[in-house]
């Protein structure tokens, strides 16, 4: 359950809206189902009262919008930001993506996002959700009311929180938390301790459920190239509709290289991954090796450091060493 | 029908400045070295996009190495620093993936190390050759 | 659709002896876009290439493929070949069959089927190549020397004799630099001031060179050929143009107590002042802190004097911006400070002191003539220490001191030990090192000198701690070949300081893009072959500012360096190597990650207008490679994740294709 | 134990690294207790840097040491003889019976000069 409700994001976006700071403000509403939200922006105070929601399921990272919308947009458009996001947000004002002018964030704490698919695997037929402090209360068609304790259905990345601190914003909204010591690596590491033909196994496993759907990349904060090579017929590897069973492997190896030292960890691309494919596995599998060789590294920690793959000690590793260094860790 | 002895295909990028040139030095001293080896010539080992590689072995490619100039001798004084964080970084993915991380290497050889760029080579195809066929990479996603 | 022509050499028989040239030539001939091929025994001939020229106009070829020995051997004749045939020179790919085929290759099946492969990796590139043009820059026929030490003074005089303009800029009042502070010069113990004012005056007498003293450079645009810069004139408050250096101001001052910088502080000099009597420009210059004048408006008296009327108290800071083809930085070296060696009792007492500061107490125009007298007392010392590598070779205490060899400092304290026992035989020396390190000509055998000549008293071991007890130092030490600890009450103690860059330095180098290493030292585009030039093109090193020196050194690569400008200078135009970078703006991001590989800073930003699809119009941020900054490593295209930076001649879709070629 | 092990576990419980002394004997030119030792700090440095730790281990030098640290703020290397010094000392004195200093010996030391502190530290020093 969240400690910052929706009143309270509503009375300050209809508070900026109305003295004029923004024109806009970027949200959530409610889709289909209640626990299918979708981002929205609103321009007037009604729309806001009307359709504004924020809940559990509010996971959404709002920053890759701010591309497409400052642009657009006269004046400035109000974003509201959760830890997460605002690691994203300021990755994004490093690699200059948007006018930091035209935006007003407002900071907010998160106490973890719930999983859809988590929830889903609990019970069936939901018709609709009411949030209380002991946990949720799921209206069912088939088995009545069922209380669901937010632990049970907390996504994966918020389990293991990387940090709940806001490290971008002009306002916060109650209180900033700290950066976590996380337990996020222990999956990469499990993997890391696995035959190579265990990890093949695994790995084969999951990438052969991917449709090439292009959710994780148009989710992903770090994938807002104007062209992506994946769409680009002159890149030479454009695919959109895969020829061969190997193109899959390619895009997701390309795409986590793409974004390595840059990717935040927020975890959108295995949120939205219509398959449940843990892509977030094969990003921090990076973010690890880039932690262990060349420092701890946290993209979007602040604005304007430089990442680890567009930087180089005299000293590094050889890449037959970092093999090495596994070994001796295992 | 006897079998067809099996030869892998290796793809080498090598530096124009120093690989390639040692590679040339290998040849002018005659050092012998599989025919399965083809060189592409890049300006510099940081030339190499993870794409190509992959592309290799997306066209069946059974090894890939990659050649540049010795850390600091970098005709471009920085290019091979990023190189040996971008490879470090993609090979220690594909080894993450189940890929056999003899298929990768990268192999610093000068203009004057003729005779190590005829032993990487050498060492390289025993290598991949006793690996056999790279299965891996194009099944990853096929269960079957 | 290109029309390519196979040309395949046999090189007498060093390839046709391993591959079957003819079956390689058939081959390629299926090959797409391949209108005609052939082979011949040596295509590098007048006949081959000959043959080349031929063909081209016969088959209206727009491509060429020669397959034969290392691209690195024929590539330009090859190149000129299909520029006299008409065709565009980056339109001929090398296939090598000989170097990395039938060399290296004993078997002809073996040999033929890999050149036949090799063959098709080219004609799949040339297929996709493009005709591609050296960009052309003018070359601005004039140079600027960024610091008017010893470095800058040489390199400036050997290019205005070569007959280009040269401009120097200074920070202090006066050229001159460290090597004007010195007394004598190693090894051969010529006075200094002898050797150096003669050049200076050199510099203010050549009708090529300008200077601007007490001025400094606040930017940096442009490349190779191009730099625009501007130079801050910092106001003396005296007009350069009248002031003839008579000194009536100066003796007139009443504010006379202020540092003497010249002097490491150790005497006094008035507010407005001349830095020493051959300073170059001979000009008064008012220290704005010290001048009552200035401050609160009362004196004026230096302004009463001045013969001249060149006394100025409203002159401002003065910007001028000036066009350069060649850039020098000289910026030189300093001393480090010695306040964090509280084992030296540096800043407790006076009478311990830095080898620059002693050069001043034994110069002839230094604060005591060249007596050699106490800073405390003024008394003449009897027991001298000198204390090497105070700073140098430190590697825990990188706060403190510094990792690398100041260099200079054995043969310097050899001199001064030798100096002072050849003036004042009663003085008993004591060196205390760790290594002596004399590694030039007529080092060692000075250095023998002033131990078996002179009898200074070398004492392998370093001094652990200085203690000032009334008016002597308890110096402490080892000595470590007669494994005993010693005590010596010295009269004086000097610290061999390591160096290091001028500040000025880093904010320099980052203004013009050019390298450092960790040290703030500038790093050479090659370590031996190209060592007085920087990484980025039309930047040149000269002197400690590239790495520590003594004067001959320096000297050298004052001139290495001018002659490496005058090559470029006397360029009219530059040609650049056309396989650069480049950016294309509709895919570009703006992320900057190409800026931050590229050793050459050839990437710039600029926010442009793009119309949109939907008729708006958008501004974005977008990268811009400038092709005669751009030496095409290809490091950007790699860092790019949109694959909007590509390299001409190495394009992203040439290497797929190769590659696709080799793995069919 | 072989002089190699020997080596490492002095050189791994010191925590610092031998090689890195380029041999200025600055170490010694500061040391207080130089008179008093047999074996001085950049001796300790170069005999337990080539494995000659035998003679260290029986000298009356372990105990000179005064653990000021001087030679470990000064040394220029970051090799810091006092922390080899006190590795060694410890190796020595972790025998059985090795102790050097005993509860019962503190009551002779005890006298108005003598700060308690030191005789704490003293203990702790001289005592597994």
């Amino acid at each position: 359950m969240q400690k910052i409700t929706r009143d309270q994001l509503i009375t300050k976006a209809v508070e900026l809206l109305s003295n004029g700071t923004v024109s806009a403000v970027l949200g959530w509403k409610k889709g289909e189902f209640d626990y299918d939200i979708t981002p929205a922006v609103f321009t007037t105070e009604e729309e806001i009262n009307n359709g504004f929601v924020y809940n559990d399921f509010c996971g959404a990272n709002f920053s890759k919008y701010l591309v497409a919308k400052t642009k657009k947009l006269e004046g400035k458009i109000l974003v509201f930001l959760k830890p997460c996001d605002s690691y994203s947000f300021n990755q994004l004002l490093t690699e200059h993506r948007f006018d930091r002018e035209k935006v007003y964030a407002v900071g907010i704490g998160c106490e973890g996002m719930a999983d859809v698919v988590k929830l889903k695997n609990k019970v069936d037929g939901i018709v609709s959700i009411d949030y209380n402090d002991d946990g949720m209360y799921v209206d069912t068609l088939y088995d009545g009311t069922v209380k669901v304790d937010y632990a049970e259905v907390m996504a994966e990345r918020c389990i293991n929180c990387k940090s709940k601190k806001c490290v971008a914003y002009d306002e916060l909204l109650g209180e900033d938390g700290e950066v976590i010591d996380s337990a996020r690596f222990d999956e990469v590491a499990s993997l890391e301790a696995m035959t190579p033909d265990e990890r093949f196994a695994f790995w084969q496993g999951e990438l052969s459920r991917c449709i090439r759907c292009n959710a994780c990349r148009d989710a992903c904060p770090a994938c807002t190239c104007e062209k992506c090579v994946f769409d680009n017929p002159g890149s030479g590897v454009e695919n959109k509709a895969p020829v061969t069973s190997f193109e899959e492997q390619m895009f997701h190896i390309i795409r986590a290289f793409h974004v390595a030292g840059r990717c935040t960890d927020c975890g959108e691309c295995s949120r939205v991954c219509p398959q449940n494919i843990p892509l977030h596995l094969l990003n921090r599998k990076f973010i690890k090796d880039m932690n262990e060789c060349y420092g701890e590294y946290q993209a979007g920690a602040e604005v304007g450091s430089r990442a680890p793959l567009v930087d180089y000690t005299e000293g590094d590793l050889e890449p037959g060493e970092v093999f090495e260094r596994g070994e001796n860790d295992a | 029908m006897q079998m067809k002895e099996y030869k892998p295909l290796i793809v080498a990028f090598c530096c124009n400045w120093c690989s390639y040139a040692g590679a040339d030095l290998a040849g002018n001293n005659r050092l012998n070295y599989p025919a399965d080896v083809k060189i592409i010539r890049v300006p510099c080992s940081c030339r190499v996009n993870p794409m190509f590689i992959l592309r290799a072995f997306q066209r069946g490619a059974d090894g890939v190495i990659l050649c540049g100039c010795h850390p600091g001798d970098c005709h471009y004084t920085s290019g091979n620093y990023y190189t040996r964080r971008r490879m470090a970084m993609l090979f220690s993915m594909l080894d993450y993936l189940g890929i056999e991380r003899e298929r990768t290497r990268v192999e610093w050889v000068s203009a004057a190390e003729g005779a190590k760029f005829a032993a990487t080579m050498n060492d390289f195809v025993e290598k991949v050759t006793a690996l056999g066929e790279n299965k891996r990479l194009e099944d990853l996603r096929c269960k079957r | 659709m290109q029309r390519i022509g196979v040309f395949v050499c046999w090189c007498g028989s060093n390839i046709a002896g391993t591959v079957d040239v003819k079956a390689v030539a058939q081959a390629l001939k299926l090959e797409p876009g391949v209108v005609f091929s052939t082979d011949y025994q040596y295509m590098c001939s007048q006949a081959g290439q000959n043959m080349i020229i031929d063909a081209v106009k016969e088959h209206n070829l727009t491509g060429i493929v020669v397959c034969s020995c290392s691209p690195r051997m024929h590539e330009a004749t090859f190149r000129k070949t299909a520029a006299a045939a008409g065709l565009n020179p980056y339109m001929v790919e090398i296939a090598n069959i000989r170097e990395q085929c039938s060399w290296v290759h004993k078997e002809m099946p073996i040999g033929t089927e890999k050149a036949i492969i090799l063959g098709k990796a080219a004609v799949a590139k040339v297929n996709l190549n493009t005709p591609l043009t050296p960009g052309e820059s003018p070359v601005t026929k004039r140079a600027l020397v960024i610091g008017g030490g010893i470095a800058g003074i040489q390199t400036a005089l050997d290019i205005a004799d070569a007959g280009f303009p040269v401009d120097i800029v200074e920070t202090k009042p006066t050229i001159g630099g460290k090597m004007a502070q010195l007394d004598k010069t190693f090894p051969t113990l010529d006075c200094a001031a002898c050797i150096l004012t003669p050049k200076m005056v050199d510099v203010a007498q050549h009708d090529k060179i300008r200077i601007f003293s007490y001025s400094e450079v606040t930017e940096v645009k442009g490349f190779v050929g191009n730099f625009d810069v501007t130079i801050k004139k910092k106001a003396r408050f005296v007009d350069e143009t009248k002031c003839t250096g008579c000194g009536d101001c100066v003796d007139k001052c009443p504010m006379k107590k202020n540092p003497n910088e010249f002097n490491m502080g150790m005497d006094n000099r008035s507010a407005i002042y001349i830095p020493f009597a051959q300073a170059v420009p001979k000009v008064a210059t008012i220290d704005a802190g010290a001048c009552t004048m200035l401050k609160k408006g009362k004196c004026g008296l230096c302004s009463k004097v001045c013969g001249a009327g060149a006394i100025d108290y409203t002159q401002k800071d003065q910007f001028i911006e000036e066009k350069y083809g060649a850039i020098v930085v000289a910026t030189g070296f300093n001393p480090i400070s010695m306040d964090k060696f509280d084992e030296y009792a540096y800043s407790q007492s006076k009478d311990v002191i830095t080898s620059l500061e002693f050069e001043r107490l034994t110069n002839a125009a230094g604060p005591t003539q060249g007596k050699l007298l106490r800073p405390s007392d003024g008394k003449h010392p009897h027991k001298i220490v000198f204390v090497q590598c105070v700073g140098s070779r430190c590697a825990s205490c990188a706060e403190k001191g510094k990792e690398y060899c100041s260099k200079i400092c054995c043969m310097y304290t050899a001199k001064h030990a030798m100096l002072t026992r050849d003036k004042y035989p009663d003085t008993e020396v004591y060196v205390f090192y760790i290594d002596v390190r004399t590694p030039g000509k007529n080092f060692d055998e000075f250095y023998r000198r002033a131990v078996e000549e002179y009898g200074v008293n070398y004492i392998k071991g370093m001094v652990g701690k200085i203690t000032p007890e009334g008016d002597v130092l308890k110096v402490q030490a080892s000595d470590l070949i007669s494994n005993k600890q010693l005590h010596i009450d010295a009269d004086l103690v000097v610290l061999a300081a390591a160096i290091e860059p001028d500040k000025s330095a880093r904010p320099l180098a980052t203004m013009l893009t050019a390298s450092m290493d960790t040290n703030d030292f500038f790093t050479e585009a090659h370590p031996k072959l190209r060592p007085v030039e920087s990484p980025t093109a039309g930047v040149f090193l000269s002197g400690a500012c590239q790495g520590p020196k003594d004067i001959p050194e320096t000297v050298s690569q004052a001139g290495a360096a001018a002659s490496k400008v005058i090559g470029l200078l006397c360029k009219d135009k530059l040609t650049g190597n056309p396989c650069v970078a480049s950016s294309n703006e509709m895919m570009c991001n703006g992320c900057s990650s190409c800026e931050r590989v590229c050793p050459y800073g050839a990437i710039t930003y600029t926010d442009k207008e793009f119309r949109m699809p939907d008729r708006t119009t958008q501004v974005r941020r977008v990268a811009s490679v400038n092709p005669a900054v751009c030496q095409g490593c290809g490091c950007c295209t790699v860092a790019c994740p949109s694959g909007a930076m590509d390299l001409r001649g190495f394009a992203n879709n040439q290497i797929m294709a190769e590659v696709d070629a080799i793995c069919k | 134990m072989n002089k190699k092990n020997l080596r490492e576990e002095i050189v791994l419980r010191a925590g610092v690294n031998p090689k890195k002394c380029m041999k200025c004997g600055k170490c010694s030119g500061t040391c207080p207790a130089y008179d008093e030792m047999e074996y001085h700090p950049h001796q300790f440095v170069n005999m337990v840097d080539t494995g000659d730790i035998e003679p260290l281990l029986n000298s009356e030098s372990l105990y000179k040491c005064l653990t000021c640290f001087a030679c470990v703020e000064r040394c220029p290397r970051g090799v810091e003889p006092a922390k080899l010094i006190e590795a060694v000392r410890l190796s020595a004195i972790r025998k059985q019976g090795a102790n050097r200093m005993t509860p019962n010996d503190v009551p002779a030391f005890v006298d108005e000069d003598t700060p308690q502190q030191l005789l704490v530290s003293a203990f702790r020093k001289y005592t597994k």
